[in-house]
């Protein structure tokens, strides 16, 4: 299979099972929280607890004061990623494609910038895993394949971008497939977090909410 | 003195002076070519040497599943241009479309070639090879285009493939392939063979490939079999409009502002990026433009399996296929088995609720203590 | 005796919820909880980071509850829950962890670790593992009414001595009275003056209450050890109570523990709303404060103080103001602490820590960084309204030798009512 | 809207190519002056745009010679005012530029008149004053 074949691969069928794999995992994962139910509250509340769980989906993004020493290079890698992914202009043409919404990029020196940052603040991040002791005893080995399966697109659309590497259609081909890998990885890993955080943060919320606190 | 003259008129230079080709036209041909080549611009004298010490060459033509439109662009000029030159350079010996002979006469003449210049002759090809139930669904004179590529292969110096279905199989071997095509390459394992893909290939590319061949010999290829010399930077390195991609300025359709402005056509389906060509350089009819600069972003047609490779005007960083249906497939699957692990897992929980014991303060082992 | 490891994982299975669920899935391990676990900020040991303390918790929800992980499960790859698993998780969930949740606040990705913590005890307890300082608790509670056992004669006894000190009438088992009044132990141990004052208080405000025999302390061991049938006999007990007298009003006393189990945690454990209303004793005397019932001087107008909001009633109960609107009545110079209110550093001492021995050590080491806030701040007075927290503080500024008076917020009010002749 | 509307000028603005290509020269003449080394330089394959190529033909500006060879299209050769260096310009036969060169040498190659022409016009003319004689 040579370049060619492989980024269309990557761009038909490839891309096609990633979604379905991505789409069908993610049903799965977050139905399966949802069966199993949560406990019926008899306590008088102060409130019905559920403007509060949006709130704190919301709320969350920003952390606590105390944390951002512990959490700087992770939340710029975070919003790294997010203005890649969704703010390079060939990122939301594929955003167009699929769901049919358009919003307009931002121009490539700032992706760049944004790229070189997640790229930066992820390798950090990996030292952190080694360095820091509560993350290191926390830490499994699928986490550095989990962080590698994020590290990999951010690194491959890199450099096609930049024509870097051996041949833009291969870099190109390499990007897709490694963000397809993501992908499918997704439900299957701790990456499910970024569709189940809105569901912790809003029962986490919730819960607080109801005794009237604002967490 | 005689020996001397007949050797004169057997070189390309003797032949072209008595034709009232003049040794000028001949340099400015080959200054041409190696500028279009990027070869050293020495080389232009170097080619021309070479080309008027050597005789004609041999050249095989043989057209099979195609459009004919190869033929056109490197033929299409009603007026002489410095392209057409190359048949001065060349004994077009079997070329069933230009050829005047038909029939039996045409095919003997190719045996003819094929057995007087035997090793020797160059063979161009161009359309793609049906494969599927013995080759049936392409025949040239009751032979099929398999045999007849195998045989005429067989002993030629060089392949050249000219245009992407040759090259790589193009339409015909787009999905779903009915005939089974294939590209020379997939049959020919033991030549030396030289892709010019396009869909047509610009006709200076093939003119210029040819003189390489006839005076340096084979150019450096890229790994798709390609001439570096054309094929080495993709249309989108070239493109003139690439400072409005790095800008992120785009046209969003073919008549609002951007298009307007000339800005870049990624967002309209160009395939500027993936595509190796010479066009954004070279350009079209005599240099006049080229599908960017007339407004329409590149399609591919030099790349393998450029039809497969979804819409024309779809980006390139879409899919290429349409995954509505997909997705919702997978949705609802994906609704389904979760509800069915949902209820596995009521299942479970009610057993556990079954199975539960409430702690009392018997169990309280202070108490026993 | 039905305590058992498969009673144990059991538990653990019946009580894995969607809340759960969504926290396990959304966890990365990125271990910023440890930052706000004072178990792991003042001994620097990462086996004290939070989400720790439930692994045993999201094994068998991975594999018990996920496609994936009854998938790992069939192919060798999840190793089961034993019963070692579960010993080792008792220093985890019991002697080194207050439940004050400040790991909930602090979590990126919103996971209420403590909400899991509290969960993961009760599977523990099922196993019969709980610690041996709680379950006797547990008996004495049931047995004596008491969280340290003083029976009602105790009691009776304390408020016979109020009646004569303020010459105001205690009601016990009066029936149609605005308030049930429910005390903590350590109130009827160490703190009995609270009586008298909110004798003068309520007397001053025109407020009826009653003590009941039946139910005098709302301590609750139960809810500490996640023993949730043991939770609510206790509530039952107070629910009976308020029933039969007919009150539509519960007091909880200065408790952040006994808040959570009588407040939030009661109706639940009995699976039916209760009858009445709950009311923390500060959000009482707020209210009346507000009714401009308080009449109090402002005598400590600079005496710098500061207060020490109780994990329980503040972060997890929601009782965030009206501490301060009592203590800015009363004095113009209270300093709040850093990372107050909600995000308030635990004392160190309570979800029953300072009754397990074996904790002890562990309880006086963290005491540290309450030290530091309070140093930092200048102040010769910590008011605080759990009894726990008080008696941590009280402890800790001892052990430390700090000058610093720590204070229960009524008795705070009650020293700053106006004597009859002043207003 | 006709295609030729269409703005096509990404970049306007001279890159200074141009007094780069001008150092190159200076070494290249020197070389002719020296050694005898005559130069090309194919201007098509140079990055440069066309502002930089007026530019560049502004600062070697005009000389004295100025010659056209016809042969399908036209082709432009012109000393530039610094002799021995000489402008290029092979059109095709719609006037298109086909190629852009810069030639440093006494005379540009293809100027110069091939032997084998000239032996070719000998013998045209040879045969051509035979047939003269025998009309005469």
């Amino acid at each position: 299979m040579n370049e060619v074949e492989l980024l269309n691969w990557a761009r038909g069928p490839g891309l096609a099972y990633a979604t379905v794999f991505m789409v069908f995992g993610l049903t799965l994962r977050v139905l399966e929280i949802l069966s199993l139910g949560r406990p019926k509250e008899y306590a008088k509340v102060r409130s019905s607890g559920v403007k509060e769980g949006f709130r704190t989906i919301i709320r969350r993004n920003l952390p606590e004061k105390h944390c951002w020493k512990y959490i700087t290079a992770t939340y710029i890698f975070h919003v790294g990623l997010f203005v890649v992914i969704f703010f390079f202009i060939p990122h939301t043409q594929l955003f167009k494609d699929v769901f049919g919404v358009f919003w307009d990029g931002w121009p490539n020196y700032i992706i760049d910038f944004f790229t070189i940052l997640s790229i930066a603040t992820m390798m950090y991040v990996l030292i952190q895993r080694r360095v820091n002791p509560a993350r290191r005893i926390l830490s499994r080995p699928s986490d550095y394949f989990v962080w590698l399966v994020t590290f990999l697109p951010l690194v491959t659309g890199y450099m096609a971008f930049h024509r870097i590497g051996p041949d833009y259609t291969l870099m190109l081909a390499m990007h897709i497939l490694s963000v397809e890998l993501l992908m499918v990885m997704l439900p299957v890993t701790k990456l499910v977090h970024a569709v189940t955080f809105a569901m912790a943060r809003y029962y986490n919320g919730s819960n607080a909410g109801r005794k009237g606190v604002k967490v | 003195m005689t020996e001397e003259r007949v050797d004169k008129a057997e070189t390309l230079g003797g032949s072209l002076i008595s034709n009232g080709v003049s040794r000028r036209t001949f340099l400015k041909f080959c200054s041409t070519v190696a500028s279009a080549m990027a070869l050293p611009p020495a080389a232009a004298k170097a080619m021309a040497e070479k080309l008027s010490q050597a005789t004609r060459q041999s050249v095989i033509w043989l057209s099979f599943q195609e459009c004919t439109g190869c033929t056109e662009s490197i033929t299409r000029s009603h007026k002489p241009t410095l392209e057409s030159l190359i048949f001065d350079f060349i004994s077009l010996d079997y070329h069933h479309t230009l050829q005047a002979a038909s029939g039996d006469a045409a095919e003997h003449a190719r045996e003819e070639a094929q057995k007087k210049h035997k090793g020797k002759y160059i063979l161009i090809v161009d359309g793609a090879i049906p494969v599927k139930d013995g080759g049936v669904y392409s025949t040239i004179a009751g032979i099929t285009n398999l045999q007849m590529l195998q045989d005429v292969a067989k002993d030629a110096m060089a392949i050249v493939s000219v245009g992407t279905c040759a090259a790589y199989g193009g339409l015909p071997k787009a999905n779903p392939n009915p005939t089974g095509a294939v590209a020379v390459s997939d049959i020919v394992k033991d030549k030396p063979i030289i892709n010019i893909p396009g869909c047509p290939p610009i006709p200076v590319v093939m003119t210029g490939v040819l003189a390489h061949v006839l005076t340096f010999g084979i150019p450096e290829l890229d790994s798709h079999g390609r001439p570096m010399a054309f094929f080495g930077d993709s249309i989108h390195d070239r493109c003139y409009r690439r400072p409005f991609y790095d800008k992120g300025q785009f046209a969003k359709g073919f008549d609002d502002e951007g298009a307007r402005k000339g800005w870049c056509l990624f967002e309209v389906g160009c395939k500027g990026p993936t595509t190796h060509n010479a066009c954004a350089t070279v350009k079209w009819n005599n240099g006049t433009s080229f599908p960017i600069q007339s407004g329409h972003g590149c399609i591919g047609c030099s790349e393998p399996d450029f039809w497969d490779a979804g819409s024309f005007y779809k980006p390139l960083s879409t899919g290429s296929m349409n995954m509505e249906g997909w997705a919702t497939g997978a949705l609802a699957a994906g609704a389904a088995v979760g509800v069915a692990s949902g209820l596995l897992n009521s299942n479970t929980k009610s057993k556990a609720e079954a199975k539960h014991e409430p702690v009392t303060l018997e169990d309280m082992g202070a108490k026993n203590e | 005796m039905t305590t058992s490891l498969e009673q144990g994982i059991n538990t653990l299975k019946r009580v894995i919820d969607a809340p759960i669920a969504s926290y396990f899935s959304s966890c990365t391990g990125c271990g910023i909880c440890s930052s706000a676990c004072i178990f792991f900020t003042e001994t620097g040991d990462p086996k004290y980071t939070p989400i720790r303390r439930v692994e045993p918790m999201r094994r068998i929800w991975e594999q018990e509850y996920t496609v994936i992980g009854k998938l790992k499960k069939l192919i060798g790859l999840a190793k089961e829950v034993t019963e070692q698993d579960l010993k080792d998780n008792v220093e985890l969930a019991f002697e080194s962890c207050t439940t004050c949740g400040r790991c909930s606040m602090v979590c990126p990705i919103g996971n209420d670790i403590v909400y899991m913590i509290r969960r993961m005890r009760e599977g523990l307890t099922a196993a019969g593992l709980a610690p041996k300082e709680l379950q006797a608790a547990a008996v004495r509670t049931m047995e004596t009414g008491s969280v340290m056992g003083f029976p009602m004669k105790t009691l009776e006894a304390m408020v016979k001595a109020a009646e004569e000190e303020t010459g105001i009438e205690i009601n016990i088992d009066k029936p149609d009275v605005d308030y049930l009044l429910l005390l903590s132990s350590a109130e009827v141990m160490q703190f009995n003056e609270i009586i008298s004052s909110l004798a003068k208080i309520f007397k001053e405000a025109g407020v009826t209450w009653t003590f009941s025999s039946k139910a005098h302390e709302a301590g609750n061991p139960g809810m500490h050890m996640g023993a949730s049938e043991i939770e609510a006999m206790m509530i039952n007990r107070i629910v009976e109570a308020a029933e039969e007298l007919n009150i539509k009003k519960v007091i909880s006393p200065e408790c952040g523990h006994a808040y959570m189990a009588i407040r939030w945690e009661g109706p639940n454990v009995i699976g039916r709303p209760y009858p009445f209303e709950v009311y923390h004793i500060i959000e009482v005397l707020d209210e009346l404060r507000a009714q401009g019932k308080l009449h109090t001087r402002a005598s400590s107008g600079t005496v710098p103080m500061t207060f020490h909001d109780p994990c329980q009633a503040a972060r997890r109960g929601g009782v965030n103001e009206p501490q301060r609107n009592l203590l800015n009545m009363m004095s113009s110079n209270f300093k709040e602490m850093n990372d107050s209110m909600a995000c308030n550093w635990c004392c160190g001492g309570g979800g029953g820590m300072n009754t397990i021995e074996k904790a002890e050590p562990l309880v006086r080491k963290v005491f540290h960084r309450k030290r530091q806030q309070i140093e930092e701040l200048d102040v010769n007075i910590v008011v605080t309204m759990c009894a726990t927290c008080r008696n941590t503080l009280e402890e800790g500024v001892e052990d430390n030798g700090m000058d610093v008076t720590v204070l229960g917020l009524t008795e705070v009010v009650a020293n700053h009512l106006l004597k009859e002749n002043e207003s | 809207m006709n295609l030729i509307d269409i703005p096509v000028k990404a970049m306007e603005t001279p890159t200074g190519m141009a007094s780069a290509l001008l150092a190159e020269l200076n070494d290249h003449l020197h070389n002719l002056l020296k050694k005898g080394e005559t130069h090309v330089i194919d201007l098509l394959s140079l990055p440069l745009n066309e502002a930089d190529i007026n530019e560049l033909a502004d600062l070697l500006g005009v000389g004295e010679v100025k010659a056209t060879i016809k042969s399908i299209g036209s082709s432009s050769i012109r000393e530039t005012a610094y002799s021995g260096i000489w402008w290029i310009t092979h059109y095709g036969d719609d006037e298109k530029v086909l190629s852009e060169l810069i030639e440093v040498t006494q005379v540009p190659e293809i100027l110069v008149t091939h032997m084998d022409e000239v032996r070719h016009s000998a013998q045209v003319m040879a045969s051509s004053l035979a047939g003269q004689e025998k009309v005469i």
